[in-house]
């Protein structure tokens, strides 16, 4: 009775969104997707008949307007669950859980540890995804739009602290030491996690409208989670199974309202 | 998705914010693409063949590569040996030194009108290359290019959202935040199209007046 | 520690996309010249109002904001393009809108002198056009499209802000996978040099293959 | 004025007088204000539909055509088809008439005009009488009943004017084409006309045969024209 | 060859045989493949330096060209400029006169020409006669030591011609600076000059008095051409 599911078997694969910002997403040199959240949906679509995904790469603030305008069929990118996301996209249980982090220059000249510090010091600039949960606290915190600088992609997060142009940019944990570790640069420090910011979690994110799917996919999630065939996938990546499974949808997207 | 004017208010400042600096990239742009433009032209006279050679060559550089790919570079590898520019001064660097290899052609034309009679005459006046270039040959050769630097300053014009891979607040960059945070592409994208549109529309009429001006110069 | 070989295949791999999108919006924006070029000429008002609209609409509007419209609010409207489909669209109409503008001007250079020749031997209009007219001006138009094709093959870099995977696009991933900016830029304007040498000298010898014969009757 | 079938005239006249006009009026090159024109019996500018004359389309146009062929002062040749393709094209186009027939013809009409070694040349390579010879091939391509010439050796090198008169020599012996020649020759026109006309400011000011018109003008302008030619070293 | 101090000398002779080719060398506006020239005692192409000759350079160059002012046959007048400014601009630039005394110096010699009314004129608003006068006058604003003139009146209407020459005679009249002067115009160079030079391919082919030149040529080519200057409704 799936309209959305039988279209996408027939079809063979499912157009799945990403940032290629590991371990949550990434390329690798040959092309192959790979990543957390990729990993786990390309395993249960494959149980729901769908033998592949392929991927795109976008830009976060891209994702949504690009799910509602019919150009992916599922977000699977650590894009992380928040109120206002839950109202204009079906989130499937969640899958990667994660605090946030600040990339700082060493000895974190500025000692800006939460978002309040970057309130208080007008001298002192913050660079984040677009449109994401990053900016919302940020406003929230008395920081002026003017001084979050909506960075394109990761990379160029990194090199604009490692050049001055802000002071901190900020991620999940496990993608800034991600970032670190490649960068390999002693003059980088990171603040983790930052203080007075709730553990969130991400989840697949479908059209609404596409709950049916949605729901088909929760149950595939659901059994992997209890097989531990979920926690095989993911840890690897350094994420915890257990915070993910000890949480629902239901919580997340309550929460914060 | 349907339209709706409320939202469109509501996000009419912060375009308009984006505007202003939209308008004052292309002006300062512009400025500097008038001076490279000069600088390269002049350079490829050079009696130094080395020198108009590699200015030639890195001119042709610049011309055949994207602006898009030139601003990344001089965003994010200059700082690797110390040269580090605010977004703005990056951009408008970026668009300067590309549109002045574009505006060098017109200065090249402009400097071959001028008759031959005229260096001749400058030099039984026993004028010297500087007081040749800057009183007799560049004011008779620059007002009849106008028009078509004018021509090169709307093109630059509407490639000023490219500035916004390099975080210049400029009109498409307030666009795309406003669209990031609200999940909304219509309204922001089709005012973006709707302002440039408007002014690329305003300096037509700009231009046919410059052609008029300072078309062409009695003799 | 990086895999040098295998991130030069991934951009080698965006070089291809780069490659299809200039081809195919070279091709897309060949017939659009002509299209809309030859309606400006139409007897038919009409006709001439709409070839009108069409190149005022496009290069009077940023080919960037064209893109984002195209791919981002035209779903909205229940067209749903394919980031490369959009690419294409877009470069070959804006690129096509210019080319307009060439082909009416190449057009109208030919002597009137060979339209009556066409009248006295009883040739009809499109008949002259075809025969007589296109081959000729098509020789003129030849240099400027071939600046316009390097103007396109610039333009595509663009494409990747629609996460295309292009040249530049995949610049970008290098980027961020080996955590080096100046290797894959510094990659890529080298390669986007090299394709608009490329593009330069095929036009030049295409040029002098139609010209032959026709030595000492145009310059 | 009426023109005979298979007459030939000289056309006359000081510069501005009209002569080119009215040539290019009959190979519709230019529009007319009033009067009518008729060629073989048809309008040229006008149809009867309905009994009523009615300014003509563009169909009825291109069937007046087919009976007139013109020769311009700088031959129009088209520059990026070599000589045998400048003569084909009408022929092949308007007529359906096969490439083999139409070379067929061609080679006749260049042989005619003795450059048959030049088929395949390019015009940019021909010199100026070459070039009016092939001009004048490509017009008799099309086999039309009226022939018009406008000052065609005006532009030559004198060595090179007597080459293309000697084909127009030919041309008016062989055939029984209706001709009109525009010339500030004088000598040619005299051999070649049945009846001259000398025009001046738009119209027709005298006319006759040519011994009457260069021997005995009539009138005084005429007499002062023919002198100016001659002072000029035109021989009558 | 030799020229005097304040000599005037007329160089004539046909087409394409080296006047202006000449002027133009003395005004460095050419270069030499050989040869040496001397300029009031001075090398102009070369430069004495440690006893030897060498290439001069753009210094010397400039010196040297102090001495010299040209006059061109199109006047090449700066129009951008009123005709005020195309007479004070290089003395202001080139030797630091101020702009009260340049313009002051000005006045007398547009007053000279005739020409004290058409100060803050553009050089588009003038005829060709009154060009040719602002430019002589731009050149004696330099006061140099010699003047060359190339065919200053041959791109002149014929009626403006007169007031050019009536300039030239006073100057030669009431200077005594050395002038060269190309010209076609025969009678004028035979009341103006002290000597006259014929040139023919590219050297002197005979030189004399205006009247032994222009009465009595030894030569036969100096005759011939003469001949043909008569022919063509020049006076002598
Ligand atoms: N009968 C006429 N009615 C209207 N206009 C005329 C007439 N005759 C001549 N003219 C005008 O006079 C101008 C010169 O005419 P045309 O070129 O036919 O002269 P021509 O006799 O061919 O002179 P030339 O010997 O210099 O070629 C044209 O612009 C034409 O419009
Ligand atoms: N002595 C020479 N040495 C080298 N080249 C020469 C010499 N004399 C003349 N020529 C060449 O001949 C050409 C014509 O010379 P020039 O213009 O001086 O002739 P002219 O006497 O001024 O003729 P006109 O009366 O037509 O102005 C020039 O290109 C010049 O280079
Ligand atoms: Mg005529
Ligand atoms: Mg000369």
């Amino acid at each position: 009775d799936d309209a959305k599911l039988d279209e996408l078997k027939a079809q063979g694969f499912a157009r799945v969104a990403i940032a290629n910002e590991p371990p949550y997403t990434a390329v690798a040199a040959d092309g192959k997707v790979s990543g957390a959240a990729p990993d786990v949906a390309r395993v249960i679509f494959q149980r729901l008949g769908v033998k592949d995904i392929v991927a795109s790469i976008s830009e976060y603030g891209a994702m949504i307007p690009g799910l509602q305008a019919g150009r992916f069929d599922v977000v699977t990118a650590g894009l992380m669950m928040k109120p206002e996301r839950c109202a204009s996209v079906a989130y499937s249980e969640p899958v990667l859980c994660d605090a946030e982090a600040f990339l700082v220059r060493k000895g974190n000249p500025k000692h800006l540890m939460t978002y309040e510090d970057i309130g208080k010091d007008s001298s002192a600039t913050i660079g984040g995804p677009g449109g994401g949960l990053q900016a919302k606290y940020a406003l929230k915190a008395g920081v002026p739009s003017d001084r979050f600088i909506v960075v394109p992609d990761a990379q160029s997060g990194l090199k604009m602290v490692q050049d001055g142009r802000i002071d901190v940019y900020t991620l999940p944990i496990l993608s800034i030491n991600d970032l670190v570790k490649k960068a390999n640069d002693p003059n980088l420090e990171v603040v983790a996690p930052v203080q007075g910011m709730p553990v969130s979690c991400d989840g697949a994110a479908f059209k609404k409208g596409d709950e049916a799917l949605r729901d088909a996919f929760d149950v595939e999630l659901a059994k992997m989670k209890k097989s531990g065939e979920f926690a095989k996938i993911i840890e690897p990546y350094g994420f915890s199974a257990k915070a993910a499974m000890s949480t629902t949808r239901e919580k997340l997207c309550a929460s914060a309202q | 998705m349907d339209w709706d004017w409320n939202f469109v208010q509501e996000i009419m400042p912060t375009l308009i914010q984006g505007v202003k600096i939209t308008i004052l990239a292309t002006v300062l742009g512009s400025i500097l693409a008038a001076i490279v433009g000069l600088a390269i032209a002049l350079a490829r006279r050079s009696p130094h063949r080395l020198v108009s050679r590699s200015v030639g060559w890195f001119a042709e550089f610049i011309r055949g590569t994207p602006l898009l790919v030139q601003l990344y570079f001089i965003f994010y590898v200059l700082p690797d040996i110390g040269i580090l520019l605010p977004p703005l001064v990056a951009g408008v660097i970026g668009l300067g030194l590309h549109y002045g290899t574009y505006t060098a052609e017109v200065y090249r034309a402009g400097i071959d009108n001028v008759p031959r009679g005229q260096w001749e005459a400058a030099k039984a006046c026993n004028l010297g290359g500087r007081h040749t270039w800057t009183h007799i040959i560049l004011p008779q050769a620059i007002p009849p290019m106008i028009p078509a630097l004018a021509n090169y300053f709307i093109a630059m014009f509407k490639e000023t959202p490219l500035l916004s891979a390099i975080t210049v607040l400029e009109l498409m960059n307030q666009a795309k935040i406003v669209a990031n945070s609200s999940y909304r592409y219509m309204e922001p994208m089709t005012l973006v199209g709707a302002f440039f549109l408007i002014i690329s529309l305003c300096s037509v009429v700009l231009l046919r007046w410059l052609e008029h001006r300072y078309g062409k110069i009695e003799r | 520690m990086t895999d040098w070989s295998g991130y030069l295949n991934l951009i080698l791999q965006g070089a291809m996309v780069t490659v299809q999108l200039t081809v195919m919006g070279a091709a897309l924006a060949l017939v659009m010249a002509f299209v809309a070029g030859l309606g400006r000429l139409s007897r038919f008002v009409a006709i001439r109002c709409l070839a009108t609209a069409y190149i005022e609409f496009f290069r009077g509007t940023s080919g960037f904001v064209q893109l984002f419209f195209a791919y981002f609010v035209l779903p909205l409207a229940g067209v749903t393009l394919t980031p490369l489909q959009a690419g294409v669209l877009v470069l070959g109409l804006n690129v096509g809108a210019y080319g307009a503008e060439v082909v009416r001007g190449a057009i109208r250079s030919i002597g009137r002198e060979q339209y009556e020749a066409c009248t006295a031997l009883n040739l009809g209009r499109w008949q002259g056009m075809r025969h007589v007219i296109l081959p000729q001006a098509l020789l003129i138009m030849l240099p400027t499209f071939g600046n316009n094709a390097i103007e396109l093959l610039k333009a595509t870099s663009v494409v990747s802000l629609i996460s295309l995977a292009d040249l530049t696009f995949q610049a970008q991933v290098v980027r961020s996978q080996t955590g080096s900016t100046l290797m894959p830029f510094a990659t890529i304007l080298l390669i986007y040099f090299i394709l608009a040498l490329i593009i330069a000298w095929g036009v030049r010898t295409l040029e002098r293959r139609l010209a032959r014969g026709l030595d000492g009757v145009r310059v | 004025m009426q023109v005979m079938p298979g007459e030939k005239l000289a056309l006359i006249g000081p510069s501005g007088s009209g002569k080119t006009t009215i040539l290019r009026i009959l190979m519709t090159l230019e529009k007319i204000d009033g009067g009518h024109i008729q060629v073989d019996g048809e309008q040229l500018y006008h149809m009867e539909r309905n009994g009523q004359l009615m300014p003509a389309d563009e169909r009825h146009l291109a069937k007046m055509r087919q009976k007139i062929g013109m020769v311009f002062q700088l031959f129009n040749l088209f520059p990026h088809k070599c000589v045998i393709d400048n003569v084909t094209l009408a022929p092949m186009l308007t007529k359906g008439v096969t490439r083999v027939a139409a070379e067929k013809r061609a080679m006749e009409l260049l042989d005619m005009v003795g450059l048959a070694d030049k088929a395949k040349a390019m015009p940019a390579q021909l010199s100026g009488g070459q070039k009016q010879r092939v001009a004048i091939a490509r017009a008799l391509a099309l086999s039309p009943k009226i022939m018009l010439f406008d000052e065609i050796t005006s532009a030559l090198d004198p060595e090179l004017v007597e080459e293309v008169l000697n084909v127009m020599r030919k041309l008016a012996a062989e055939t029984d084409m209706t001709m009109l020649l525009v010339t500030h020759e004088m000598g040619f026109a005299h051999d070649f006309a049945d009846r001259v006309l000398f025009f001046d400011r738009g119209r027709i000011f005298e006319e006759g045969k040519p011994d009457e018109i260069f021997r005995h003008p009539k009138q005084e302008r005429t007499q002062s024209f023919l002198k100016k030619i001659i002072a000029a070293g035109h021989r009558v």
